[in-house]
């Protein structure tokens, strides 16, 4: 089957005085028909910025250096900018963090919908409006048709962050890209929103890229997950799988290092060390100098996703695993 | 509890939030008051640490404040020590109980001053209450400082730029131990950190305290957080103690329907599937909040009482809950969540 | 909405106050006029009875309450150097500054904003870097120093338009027109441009740069994230957020064009209050002096009023927060 | 040893993003010339210029109306030609460039100074006396600044005996264009240390009881100084081309040490009779000052913006 999304060999460069720094370096994979892909990392590992690639809204000077990015089975990232905003909204809607900034707070809320409604789909003043409320309905904002003409300002930031997941709906996209759409968000308003999206992507089919740093959300909601570190995926794999039985020694140090309640631990299991800053990535795999497990091999050789029992980690201590896979590195 | 480092009694601290006084009397309203802090009483035994959780809005960082001397407070009384700050006129009283309550802040980007090199930083507390003469002196007790917190005496020579989150977070606890407090106040201390270097500075934390036998106010609204480092808990909602309780029997037991609310909003990490009940709505506006029981609008078991009349902090269950239909003993028992 | 309004005019009322009490206050302390009227060889009788016919032997706070309660009339007495009536000399030369500051704000406005709109969306092209330069020039340039350029170029070399004078004007009663005649057309292109250049090139940067801070929000990203045709983007959402702080600035920016007006109005001889004002000061004419004084501060005061009240109109926010008890958030 | 750490510090400066910034911008680069070119001339004008133009007894009405030297008529001791007394254009220039840059200097100082100053206590304190501050800020700001230096000249001027106005000229003019300016900076700072103020190093130096003048002296001033530079460059071009207008306006230094602006006005009678060399240069040289002052004033803002490195 053919997937959605599908991503291979991104490269992300950031040009500086001193040097093309890359932000996400040779990052793949894909996401399926109506799946929900959890990709987790710590700030600065390169989720949002992979994020940003796929709706094509890079931030200058970041730029997409190398690789494909695929929308069942046909380059987007090469499209001119007509062509992609076409493709924005329609085919991939978008959820960012802070509901608060997210809308233009001159505009009302209702109006902001029929706007991005009747840019994609043929539809009159009368219907757009007629699905707008809808859509708001859909989301749960009470009061819907009342709260139409209403502004940013007077609802509260749960409401919003569901105004936000109604526009990014609004023309049904095949693929959403939620970035950090609850971290901005109270914690009993975060359970809201995630049930929200989750419950609504089920209902139409669509996939979801939701990017988060925290594994508890990812938990509840993917179905696959990419653990992303200093710009490259270091495993991926089935939910379950990546949480329960995690590969790759940066997912089992970021695991263990996760309090939760009704553990008797005096002191959390904790990784040495902090993920390093752009400019100063070590050669080899990036975790070696923070890694239990290190061998000399780390320290040279950078290693690909590589098949590791239920999901694939770039780490050498699966070489052994499947030989083949290994001779290529 | 003879040896309570910190006592709060019924403190309360508002905030004038009101309209320009021409537009208050054109609507024909009052002034307006924020009640960030309304009634909180609680105290910390030395040695322990004492968790406040609670959402954003709902005053545990005001809390926090008041005992370090940042706010005053509108009514109620802060204890340090068995001594009442407020009975310490001047600055110069305060400042040998002061220095004994030190605090590390929530953002490790903005809590150290960008233009200070480390070592000076540092140093400040130490020159500020005189504590050490000589700058060799002063050198050498910030290279202590910082080898405790697990850097190293070169990094007191570079600028905060420098460092990582992780490490900016050190600096703060370093310069924090540097007046030789015996109380800290935690102001969400990993909140803005990754979760592996989180789990660092909790056990860099753990570790201090027992080496220096600190105490600790803790505040976070990460319930898994508070579940790893608390002995005690308090539970805040708009601005008033809702739940008190040791860790064991919140986390075990909890009684206020809020507390259940935060529980079960806990991701659940190991997957169990466990289906959970549905939340309602959000926290509301603090300037006006519900009338009654603050959180009766978003209860399931609220009912008329609870709309008018405001439920007090009583013992229940082993825990101190603020909350009519547990006294009533309508409530049902709590089917766990972890 | 109404409490907004009276406290607005409550403050300007301040203002107006204010500088009439400064301008009352001091000029009873400043300099001997009766020097200026008489010469240096002037007998003392002479001169008390002189002082005693232009009221200056009375005490101070006589001397004060008499200058505030005429001027509340609009009635600022004698001017000492030529004998007539403030008001009369006033009436005669405010047209002249009007149109000259209402000629010269069009200007600015009508080609400073779309220069600056089209400088910060065509960031980099040929012609929005032109813009820059030439704006750098006209914020460097004195605005003395462009009238003298002016008629170097357009009146001494080329003979196209003349360098001093209102030329011809048609008597409406109350108003003398120069824009009724060609050749009052004529004479008030060079002043004109004069002094709506150096207003001109602060508009457009101001414009500019408001624009580009408004092009890197969030919701700016957001409603290209939804797909919205940078038409919508640009001028949908991007130009009517920069009004906001643009208003402000620029209704500062149209006030000062009455101040730039006296040092315009020098170097082209023209007819209006400022050359009366230059005149004024170095004669030491007191009641001419604090009659401009209080008329500029009046014109401050409406152009703020109508800024703060167009600033309403656009700002939902604003509109919600006062009046009623709406919630923040 | 001493020179090895001179040499490090200056290569840790060349090596500065600062640094990097300004030699990869020709505009800056430029900029900096003229004005260093500019600032050294008037700095060494008695030893730079040709002539001195206030020395009497070298001025011959025989000279007057000197076209420049390429001109025919014109003499190569008078390389920009000579004004209607027989100076010499560009040693008047030379001088005159002295009054303005001194004159502008100053005045930006004063202004800056006052206006931190203001702006700090009205931050920090909060309360009636910001209140007090700012609204007189906002009813002096509701005057353009170059009426309100306009009126303050022209008040001391007419209060003052005529012998001793010339003076104190220069004084007044400092005085009068730096009240008329510390309204921005005190507005600029103000808004910086009230988001300083809430910042958590600032509330960890209360907490550790750090007396709160301290905290402003060491804390804030340093983190609210950098817009105060941008703004400083920028109004230091503004100054001067402000002391041009008032002298230009004939209530600026007096005309026995004429400024640019001085020389511009005077030159200016000239212009219909051709002789376009007396207003020009001067003109041209405050042109290039101001614009080369403005061009640095953008580079150092662009340069200083964490969002655009």
């Amino acid at each position: 089957m053919k997937p959605l999304l599908e991503l291979r060999h991104i490269r992300i460069e950031l040009p500086t005085r001193r040097g093309t720094l890359l932000a996400v370096d040779d990052v793949s994979f894909t996401i399926g028909e109506g799946e929900v892909l959890g990709v987790v990392g710590e700030s600065g590992a390169g989720k949002s910025i992979t994020a940003a690639a796929i709706i094509g809204l890079l931030e200058p000077p970041l730029r997409l250096a190398g690789g494909e990015i695929l929308l069942d089975g046909a380059r987007i990232d090469n499209l001119p900018p007509d062509a992609f905003r076409r493709i924005r909204g329609k085919q991939i809607g978008a959820i960012f963090q802070d509901p608060l900034t997210s809308l233009n707070p001159l505009y009302t809320i209702g109006r902001q919908l029929v706007e991005t409604i009747r840019t994609h789909l043929p539809l009159g003043d009368k219907a757009a409006t007629a699905r707008a409320v809808e859509l708001l309905q859909e989301v749960g904002i009470p009061g819907a048709a009342e709260r139409f003409n209403a502004y940013p300002h007077q609802f509260s930031g749960g409401m919003r962050q569901r105004v936000v997941i109604a526009l990014a709906l609004a023309a049904n996209p095949r693929l959403i890209v939620a970035d950090e759409p609850t971290t901005a968000l109270d914690v009993s308003t975060q359970a809201q929103i995630i049930a929200l999206l989750k419950r609504l992507c089920r209902d139409h089919g669509t996939a979801v890229m939701l990017v988060t740093h925290d594994m508890g959300v990812i938990a509840e909601t993917a179905d696959r997950v990419a653990v992303m570190y200093a710009g490259r995926v270091a495993e991926i794999g089935p939910v379950r799988q990546v949480v329960k039985h995690p590969q790759h020694p940066y997912t089992v140090g970021l695991m263990g290092s996760i309090p939760s309640i009704g553990d008797t631990l005096e002191r959390l299991p904790q990784i040495d060390g902090a993920m390093p800053r752009l400019g100063s990535i070590p050669p080899g795999c990036a975790f070696n100098p923070r890694c239990p497990k290190v061998m000399e091999r780390c320290r040279v050789d950078r290693p690909d996703l590589l098949k590791a029992h239920a999901t694939e980690a770039a780490c050498w201590l699966h070489a052994s695993i499947s030989p083949g896979e290994a001779a290529r590195g | 509890m003879a040896d309570a480092v910190l006592r709060l009694n019924d403190v309360r601290r508002l905030f004038d939030v009101s309209a320009p006084w021409l537009a208050r009397i054109l609507s024909g309203t009052g002034p307006r008051m924020l009640k960030a802090v309304d009634g909180v009483t609680f105290e910390i035994a030395r040695g322990e640490t004492f968790a406040l959780v609670g959402e954003s809005g709902c005053g545990k960082s005001t809390v926090a404040r008041l005992v370090v001397g940042l706010y005053e407070p509108s009514s109620g009384s802060i204890e340090i020590d068995g001594t009442d700050i407020a009975s310490l006129k001047t600055r110069k009283a305060q400042a040998p109980v002061r220095r004994r309550v030190q605090m590390v802040f929530q953002d490790p980007y903005a809590s150290l001053n960008p233009r200070w090199r480390v070592k000076d930083i540092i140093a400040e507390p130490i020159r500020t209450h005189g504590l050490i003469r000589g700058e060799a002196a002063i050198r050498a007790r910030v290279d202590e400082l910082l080898r405790q917190v697990s850097l190293t005496p070169a990094d007191g020579d570079k600028y905060p730029h420098a460092f990582s989150g992780g490490q900016r977070q050190r600096i703060s606890i370093a310069r924090a131990l540097a007046s030789e407090p015996e109380f800290l106040v935690l102001d969400e201390p990993t909140s803005a950190l990754d979760v592996s270097v989180q789990a660092q500075i909790l056990n860099l934390m753990k570790d201090l305290q027992r080496r220096l036998g600190l105490t600790y106010l803790f505040i976070s609204h990460n319930l898994a957080v508070i579940y790893h480092v608390s002995d005690k808990v308090g539970v805040m909602y708009l601005g008033r103690l809702v739940e008190v309780a040791a860790k064991a029997d919140l986390f075990a037991r909890p009684q206020h329907p809020y507390t259940r609310l935060l529980l079960d909003t806990v991701p659940d990490l190991a997957m169990t599937g466990r289906e959970r009940v549905a939340v309602r709505g959000e926290v509301p506006n603090p300037i006006d909040p519900p009338s009654g029981c603050a959180f009766h609008p978003r209860c399931p078991f609220a009912n008329e009482r609870c709309k008018t009349e405001r439920p007090s902090l009583l013992a229940a269950g082993g825990n101190m809950v603020a909350c009519h239909a547990v006294q009533e003993g309508r409530l049902p028992p709590w089917g766990g969540a972890a | 909405m109404l409490a907004f309004i009276l406290r607005r005019i409550f403050q300007a009322a301040v203002v107006l106050v204010a500088v009439a009490s400064i301008a009352g206050l001091l000029f009873p302390y400043v300099g001997d006029p009766i020097g200026c009227l008489l010469g240096q060889d002037a007998r003392p009788d002479q001169i008390r009875e002189l002082r005693g016919a232009l009221g200056l032997d009375r005490p101070f706070y006589v001397q004060f309450w008499h200058f505030l309660s005429n001027a509340v009339q609009g009635e600022f007495g004698l001017s000492l150097r030529q004998g007539a009536k403030v008001s009369r000399l006033i009436g005669e030369r405010l047209p002249a500054t009007l149109e000259l500051s209402f000629v010269a704000a069009i200007l600015a406005l009508g080609a400073g904003i779309p220069m600056g709109v089209y400088a910060a969306l065509r960031r980099g092209s040929f012609l929005s870097q032109l813009f820059m330069t030439l704006s750098l020039l006209g914020v460097s340039l004195p605005v003395f120093l462009i009238g003298i350029l002016l008629i170097l170029v357009f009146s001494v070399t080329l003979g196209w338009f003349p360098s001093f004078g209102r030329g011809q004007t048609v008597d409406l009663g109350w108003w003398t027109s120069g824009l009724l005649t060609r050749d009052g057309w004529h004479h008030i292109v060079l002043p004109a441009l004069t002094l709506a250049i150096f207003q001109l090139t602060l508009i457009l940067r101001l414009v500019r740069s408001e624009m580009l801070e408004v092009l890197r929000t969030d919701y700016i990203k957001f409603a290209r994230a939804r797909g919205l045709t940078n038409r919508a983007v640009h001028f949908g959402h991007a130009l009517k957020n920069t009004l906001v702080p643009v208003i402000t600035i620029t209704g500062v920016q149209v006030g000062s064009i009455i101040a730039f007006a006296v040092i315009t109005e020098t170097v082209f001889q023209w007819p209006g209050m400022g050359l009366m004002f230059i005149q004024a000061v170095s004669y030491a004419d007191i009641p001419v002096m604090s009659a401009y004084l209080v008329l500029v501060a009046l014109f401050f005061v409406i152009i703020s009023l109508v800024v703060d009240l167009l600033y309403y109109l656009v700002d939902p926010r604003l509109r919600m927060q006062r009046g009623g008890g709406g919630h923040g958030r | 040893m001493a020179v090895d750490v001179r040499a490090g510090v200056v290569r840790r400066a060349w090596d500065t993003d600062l640094a990097y910034s300004f030699r990869n911008s020709p505009v800056a680069v430029i900029s900096a010339i003229v004005t260093l070119v500019l600032i050294l001339g008037s700095l060494f004008a008695p030893w730079v210029a040709p002539h001195n133009p206030f020395d009497l007894s070298t001025i011959s009405l025989i000279d007057a109306f000197d076209p420049p030297q390429w001109i025919e008529g014109g003499s190569p001791d008078f390389p920009l030609g000579t004004d209607e007394q027989g100076r010499d254009v560009l040693s008047a220039i030379l001088f005159g460039g002295r009054i303005s840059l001194g004159v502008g200097l100053f005045s930006t100082i004063f202004a800056v100074v006052l206006g931190v100053t203001a702006g700090l206590i009205a931050g920090w304190r909060g309360g009636v006396i910001d209140a007090f501050i700012m609204r007189v800020a906002d009813v002096q700001l509701s005057f353009p600044a170059i009426l309100v230096a306009l009126l303050i000249d022209g008040i001391v001027r007419s209060t003052l005996p005529h012998d001793e106005q010339d003076q104190i000229a220069m004084l007044v003019l400092v005085g009068s264009i730096g009240l008329s300016g510390w309204v921005q900076f005190a507005r600029l700072v103000r808004g910086s240390t009230l988001v300083e103020r809430n910042k958590e190093y600032v509330q960890a130096a209360r907490v550790i009881g750090v007396h709160p003048i301290r905290i402003v002296v060491t804390h804030v001033l340093p983190n609210v100084l950098t817009p105060v530079l941008v703004v400083a460059t920028i109004y230091f071009a503004f100054a001067i081309i402000t002391e041009a207008t008032l002298s230009f306006l004939g209530v600026g230094v007096p005309p026995t040490e004429p400024s640019l602006g001085t020389l511009i006005r005077v030159g200016n009678g000239y212009l219909f009779s051709g002789e376009w060399w007396i207003t020009v240069f001067p003109a041209v040289t405050l042109a290039a000052l101001v614009l080369s002052v403005n061009l640095l004033g953008d580079w150092v803002r662009d340069a200083l913006n964490p969002r655009l490195q």
